[in-house]
């Protein structure tokens, strides 16, 4: 049985299946190791999860098998997670939220959440600031699920009424591979690109070098997001071909870990809404993002 | 010279051989729950063993008609996305007939109604192409994978198919709730199965998929409508899978492009598993739901324990897979 | 004479003592047996006798559980998988051995490909055999995919593949069920010519007069026991049969009974025509054996296949007891009572990887159902039934059929047939591979069917068979009917002619008697 | 009993048989290539044909290994995964190797001699497990794709593993350049194709898969060393699988969790598309090399057009597949 003074975390993630739930699961375990050194009377239980019904069963595993006292999680789809993590909550847990917004409001304690429209809107607005006479766009798409949409909604309002033209959208499914080869089809069927929207910078890395295998580096930037290690270097080295990247830093999970342990921890009352922005990142505030650690 | 050795008679075959490939699902089975026991106090624990049960139900429902399919000698490969999109229509249907049919039972039975319907034609849809098209079932059930999947990132415009909340209420104790204790969702799994066992066991039916499977020829001329029995097997899969969203809808309450990803190798291996011949000719149900135990089982021992390095979850389920049918496995012929 | 210089040679291949059990069930005790260059030694002896046990064990597929093998008087353990052929022992299996999939030249060569450097050389493949093809009279491309070839043509790839071995030692097991007078006499030149350069030959056959025709000397299994070797010349036909069975065995075909001439018609075949057969017409009355002979392909089987609903029918009318019927699936002909037994039991007969009693049932399980269920005591009766009847021998009561002999595997099939109470029966090859002894029963049981007034069709390449049977008998060629005997016609010589295209009648007044 | 009758010559059959199967992928390939050509005139220019033939070759190179194992009966659902691990391997032993050997051709000729010893290795696991563990391959290969997924993900810390770029930009040619104008992964391609159909068509080795894939028992009986056919059907898969990655590498410098997920399924649609039969014994090296360019124009053709909705992309890829097998069917057996 557990001792009355240890606190038990769960943190539930989706499995890494692209570069950036990867980083997810890789701050999400950096942040426990480092907080299990620090507080010794917490025990973190991580659980990694390759869809809904297994991210379920995982939580569920939690409260049943290790009890535990609180739950972070990132719901893989928030949909279908929210009436699993409103049992968790309805059995007294600590509910902490990440990225997701569940669909009722008033289950979670707390929410640490990026910003996915912001994130189609800020590289909409950058694209246009940057292609005053206006030009033409192709856009990368991650995996048909909502947070692709929402990013793509933010991005076609913001584009909307203005001189853009978007040619067209592919799912390039957050892969390098795939970012590649739609990428490749995009040069054979369009004479004429001016940007290239990705909303992600493993998709960026792959439509880099289709871009340059055509040759036409010339002609087109392109913009990602998610403020990979890869692409920042690019930025700070002023590399045409990526003038920017948006934030979307996968280490909202890290933070929400470390706010939620200090709930227990630290006595202090924490709740409500963290919303980390999307910011855009530029080669003068790149260094701030930068993080030689990481393998994102 | 009238030394005539005794000849036994071939009188009815002993019924159940006690064998290694009989016991070693089961051994296996019984290895994970000792592994269990000692890892963690709560592991048998009523609420730990029907939560493993219940979530396990979808997948065993469906590997059940797999079982069908693959003792018949054929293969289905598209119903995790047959779910996606059952799932999907379903929440759809429901969702639409709010306005005329208020919130209530007759919305959701409707919605089922829609699901199990449409099940059918997705069999159907993947029985006649496979029969009468004479397509290899790889094939059109890659194929079938693809549309489905489609179908329903459309049907979802890109995102989630959320059920309305009023009836995701009333529609939840589905999965939830339960008689004498023990949740729906393994009930139903539980009638599937032994209705399954027997119909393999004990009706011409069970036994027409399984001389298909043997020898496709032999069944031709022993009057068997090959193709109407292989055909069933595919109708049996798809309201199968609608029976098991009829589950899987009220646990989630939602449908989306990645709804069931992957079920199809989690069923065929749970059949396998069970013991089940890869290219027909023998099946048994109850195999299967072993195997599909197994499969649950791993999943949820992986959570009692900290040692293993979650990227390493697939391995540990990799080696637990070969290691359960290492322990059923033919003696060499000879 | 041939007969002593086989008696004086030293054996090459010798067996002394061996004994093999499977599992618990022993199958041989204890046999002693060898052969010596240029003999011709048979093999006889009843289904499941432990024949084919044996000469797996001659051949290394099979390890004895105890005893020995002498090779050139070296006492040796043969290595197993066939790879005894590259000390020249070579087997020909009971069951067809062949790969559906490739072809004819491919099988032939299968195991041993002739290469030029590291790539097969497929043009020197395929003219070798041609080449062997053509020494056994057998027209077939050595291009053409096994699945697309009849038995008989099988079996003869089978021996083409055999012959073209190195073989000083060659045994065969049943090479002869499936072959029809003309090709066994082509087997039979290939074999003395073998012996003739001194290959040794074990021969398994279960007719009798092939046995007297080829063999130096016979041996006698009963029950896994070794009853005797004796020179051929010391015997006839009765009594290697009486050893065999342990009984005299008077009067193999039962007497026959000419059913009455107001008999009414039961099945009745107008202008049937298929894919292979064309312009078919007979009459078949009830109480009477109708025979079908011909050569192998020339279409008794695509006959009964059409008839039946097997096969498509491009052409004619089918007429069941004055009713006309198409009949598109085999359920429809069974469910009116005319059931087709076919002569390719691996293929098309047995589920192999199943019990007796799975099969026993499988054409007529709706039999066996109570309240929607099949009864497993029900079936189990009917199969203890069955075993009476046919005399279906299975030392291990739980076995796979596909390990039962294979005469035991056809015995199974005709109970198979028969639980569906035909009243028309079409057998295809009834005895190929069965007995001597139950063939006498299989005939008896085939006359009692006609005395009952039931009507039966047997297609069989054993002109002996049709001609100790039938009432009437309808020859074909070609896919067409040559001719239709009857009484006293019904004769090898009469039956050949017509079979040969030597005479023919292209009337129709014979259709029916 | 010695009339000996003249014997009714069956016709020879004609060599080759200029029927639907044969022409099947064949006719489907040209069909796609027309659509290709009314949606966008770039569709046959040398830039387009060469960048699909040359991203079809990962796939292809696999392919044609996942011919020989299922024509000899197996299946082998673990080589998207191989993939990944034998390339995240690589980028590691490369830099690792950077501080001992420098930048330049040593390092990546060590690189690549890993590469191909893991692809050898694996292979051997795979095929031992099938061979002497007389597991099926399904099981043995499902769980093998688990344990090198997990694996690539471990040795990435769940994220990504990118190779040296000073390395990247040496070895980056073997992608990008090529002879004559051909990019060299579509030469290896060729090459491997061209190996494959002789290996298939003209040695004994080619002749024993197929003898194996129909009748296993039939094979053994002919002195065949099953065991050892087979297990060399996966060494290969594993070299072939190798060979694919030393291509790929150069490409982006990265290996990921996500690197070749779904390989397998595809390299063994190509192979069906292709004519090669599911159950083994009978492969056809060239319908593979058909059945992957199939594949790869389709998700080109997708990417030039805008009618089809993205969301059914997997829709038009079912429905190709399904046809292009259609146009083979054998023909009804009665
Ligand atoms: N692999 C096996 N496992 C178990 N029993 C077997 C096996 N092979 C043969 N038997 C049994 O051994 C006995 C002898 O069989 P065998 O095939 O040698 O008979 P046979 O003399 O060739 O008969 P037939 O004339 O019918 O071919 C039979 O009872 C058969 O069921
Ligand atoms: N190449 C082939 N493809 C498909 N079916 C075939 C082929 N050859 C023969 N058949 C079918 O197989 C069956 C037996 O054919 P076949 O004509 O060789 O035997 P048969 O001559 O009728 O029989 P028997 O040898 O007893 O006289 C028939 O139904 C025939 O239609
Ligand atoms: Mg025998
Ligand atoms: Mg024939």
């Amino acid at each position: 049985l557990a001792q009355d003074d240890t606190i038990t975390i769960g943190v539930s993630v989706p499995a890494a299946t692209h570069g950036w739930t990867g980083g997810v699961n890789y701050f999400a375990q950096q942040a426990i190791e480092r907080l299990s050194a620090t507080y010794p009377n917490v025990e973190y239980v991580f659980a990694s999860s390759p869809d809904s019904p297994k991210q379920i069963a995982d939580i569920e595993d939690m409260v049943s098998t290790r009890d535990i006292d609180a739950l972070v999680i990132l719901p893989g789809d928030p949909d279908a997670m929210t009436s699993a993590i409103k049992q968790v909550k309805d059995a007294g847990k600590f509910v902490t939220v990440v990225d997701r917004q569940l669909s009722i409001d008033g289950v979670e304690n707390l929410y640490v959440a990026g910003d996915n429209p912001g994130l189609g809107a800020n590289a909409a607005e950058y694209i246009k600031s940057a292609l005053p006479d206006g030009g033409n766009v192709v856009i990368l798409r991650g995996m048909p699920i909502p947070i692709d949409q929402q990013r793509f909604d933010g991005f076609m309002a913001g584009v909307e009424g203005s001189n853009i033209m978007v040619l067209e959208n592919e799912f390039a499914n957050w892969n390098r591979d795939d970012g590649f080869r739609v990428m490749q089809d995009f040069l054979t069927r369009f004479p004429e690109i001016d940007a290239v929207w990705t909303q992600d910078d493993d998709i960026s890395l792959g439509a880099i070098e289709a871009i340059k295998q055509a040759g036409r580096e010339d002609e087109m930037f392109v913009v990602g997001g998610a403020g990979m290690q890869q692409i920042l270097q690019a930025v700070k080295a002023g590399d045409p071909l990526t003038p920017i990247d948006v934030s979307y830093s996968p280490a909202m999970i890290a933070t929400a870990i470390e706010l939620t342990t200090s709930h227990f921890t630290g006595g202090i009352q924490v709740a409500g809404r963290y919303i980390l922005d999307s910011t855009v990142i530029t080669q003068d505030n790149v260094d701030q993002f930068i993080d030689e650690e990481s393998p994102f | 010279m009238s030394v005539s050795a005794p000849e036994v008679a071939p009188k009815a075959r002993s019924g159940f051989r006690w064998d290694l490939k009989t016991v070693g699902p089961l051994l296996a089975l019984a290895l994970l729950v000792l592994l269990g026991i000692t890892l963690n106090e709560n592991f048998l624990s009523y609420n730990n063993i029907t939560n493993v049960l219940a979530r396990s139900s979808f997948i065993g429902i469906i590997a059940i008609g797999a079982t069908f399919v693959i003792t018949a000698g054929g293969l289905d490969l598209s119903v995790g996305s047959m779910a996606a999109v059952i799932a999907g229509v379903m929440i759809m249907v429901m969702n639409w007939l709010i306005p005329v049919m208020g919130v209530g039972w007759g919305v959701i039975l409707a919605g089922m109604a829609a699901g199990i319907l449409l099940g059918g034609v997705a069999g159907v849809g993947n029985g006649l192409m496979i029969t009468r098209g004479r397509i290899e079932a790889f094939i059109v059930t890659l194929g079938t994978m693809g549309i489905f999947r489609s179908l329903v990132t459309f049907l979802a415009d890109g995102g989630t198919l959320s059920l309305n909340f009023q009836v995701a209420d009333v529609y939840r104790p589905v999965y939830y709730d339960g008689l004498l204790g023990i949740p729906y969702p393994i009930l139903v799994f539980a009638l599937v199965a032994i209705g399954g066992e027997i119909v393999m066991r004990r009706t011409s039916f069970g036994r027409h998929c399984a001389a298909i499977g043997s020898n496709e020829q032999v069944a031709r001329y022993s009057s068997i409508s090959v193709d109407n029995v292989r055909l069933i097997t595919y109708i049996l899969q798809g309201l199968l899978v609608a029976v098991a969203v009829l589950l899987y809808v009220p646990r989630l309450g939602s449908a989306s492009s990645t709804t069931g990803v992957l079920w199809e190798l989690e069923a065929i291996a749970a059949v396998i598993i069970g013991g089940t011949t890869l290219k027909g000719g023998y099946g048994r149900v109850w195999g299967t739901v072993v195997g599909v135990v197994i499969l649950g089982l791993i999943g949820n021992i992986l959570n009692l324990q900290s040692f293993i390095s979650p990227y390493l979850n697939g391995a540990f389920q990799g080696v637990i897979i070969i290691l359960a049918v290492l322990l059923q496995r033919p003696r060499r012929a000879s | 004479m041939v007969e002593a210089q086989a008696r004086t040679a030293q054996p090459i291949l010798s067996a002394n003592r061996i004994s093999k059990s499977f599992g618990e069930i022993p199958v041989l005790f204890s046999i002693d047996f060898d052969v010596a260059p240029g003999e011709v030694h048979a093999i006889i002896g009843e289904n499941g006798a432990g024949k084919s046990t044996l000469i797996k064990i001659l051949s290394g597929i099979e390890q004895p559980t105890s005893g020995s093998i002498a090779y050139d008087g070296q006492t040796v353990v043969l290595p197993p998988d066939g790879k005894a052929e590259a000390m020249g022992i070579v087997l020909i299996h009971q069951e067809l051995n062949l790969a559906e999939h490739l072809t004819v030249a491919d099988s032939i060569f299968l195991g041993r490909e002739l290469k030029r450097g590291p790539f097969l050389d497929v043009g020197e493949m395929r003219r070798q055999a041609a080449a062997t093809m053509e020494t056994l009279h057998v027209h077939v491309d050595p291009d053409a995919r096994i699945s697309s070839l009849s038995v008989a043509d099988k079996q003869m790839v089978e021996i083409a593949k055999a012959i073209s071995r190195d073989a000083r030692v060659l045994i065969m097991d049943e090479p002869t069920a499936v072959l029809s007078v003309g090709e066994t006499q082509t087997l039979f030149e290939q074999i003395r010519r073998l012996t003739a350069r001194g290959v040794a030959v074990v021969f398994i056959s279960h007719k009798l007069d092939e046995i007297m025709e080829l063999a130096n000397r016979v041996t006698v299994l009963r029950d896994g026991q070794l009853i005797a070797t004796v020179g051929t010349e010391a015997l006839t036909p009765d009594s290697i049969a009486q050893m065999m069975v342990g009984r005299e065995l008077s009067n193999l075909y039962p007497p026959k009974h000419e059913p009455d001439v107001d008999a009414p018609v039961l099945l009745s075949v107008r202008n049937l025509s298929t894919k292979s057969v064309s312009n078919i017409s007979f009459d078949l009355r009830k109480g009477e054996i109708l025979g079908f002979a011909g050569l192998i392909g020339s279409g008794r089987t695509a006959v009964a296949e059409a008839v039946v609903g097997l096969t498509h029918k491009t052409g004619g009318d089918i007429t069941l007891n004055g009713a006309s019927v198409d009949f598109s699936r085999v359920a429809q002909s069974v469910h009116a009572g005319v059931a087709y037994m076919t002569k390719d039991r691996k293929g098309k007969g047995l589920l192999l990887n199943m019990g007796l009693r799975d099969n026993l049932t499988l054409l007529t399980l709706e039999k066996h159902m109570r309240m929607g269920f099949i009864d497993t005591a029900s079936e189990d009766r009917a199969l203890d039934r069955a075993v009476r009847r046919f005399d279906i021998r299975a030392r291990d009561a739980a076995v796979a059929v596909g390990r039962l002999s294979g005469g035991n595997q056809q015995k199974l099939m005709l109970g198979k047939t028969m639980e569906s109470e035909p009243d028309i029966i079409i057998m295809d090859e009834p005895t190929r591979g069965i007995d001597v002894g139950t063939k006498q029963q299989i005939y008896h049981i085939i006359a009692a069917l006609a005395a009952e007034g039931k009507a039966v069709i047997v297609i069989s390449s054993e002109l002996q068979e049709v001609i100790g049977l039938s009432h009437r008998v309808v020859v074909m060629r070609t896919g067409r009917i040559a001719g239709v005997l009857e009484g006293a016609e019904i004769t090898e010589e009469e039956i050949m002619r017509y079979a040969a295209g030597i005479k023919q009648s292209g009337n129709d007044e014979r259709i029916s008697a």
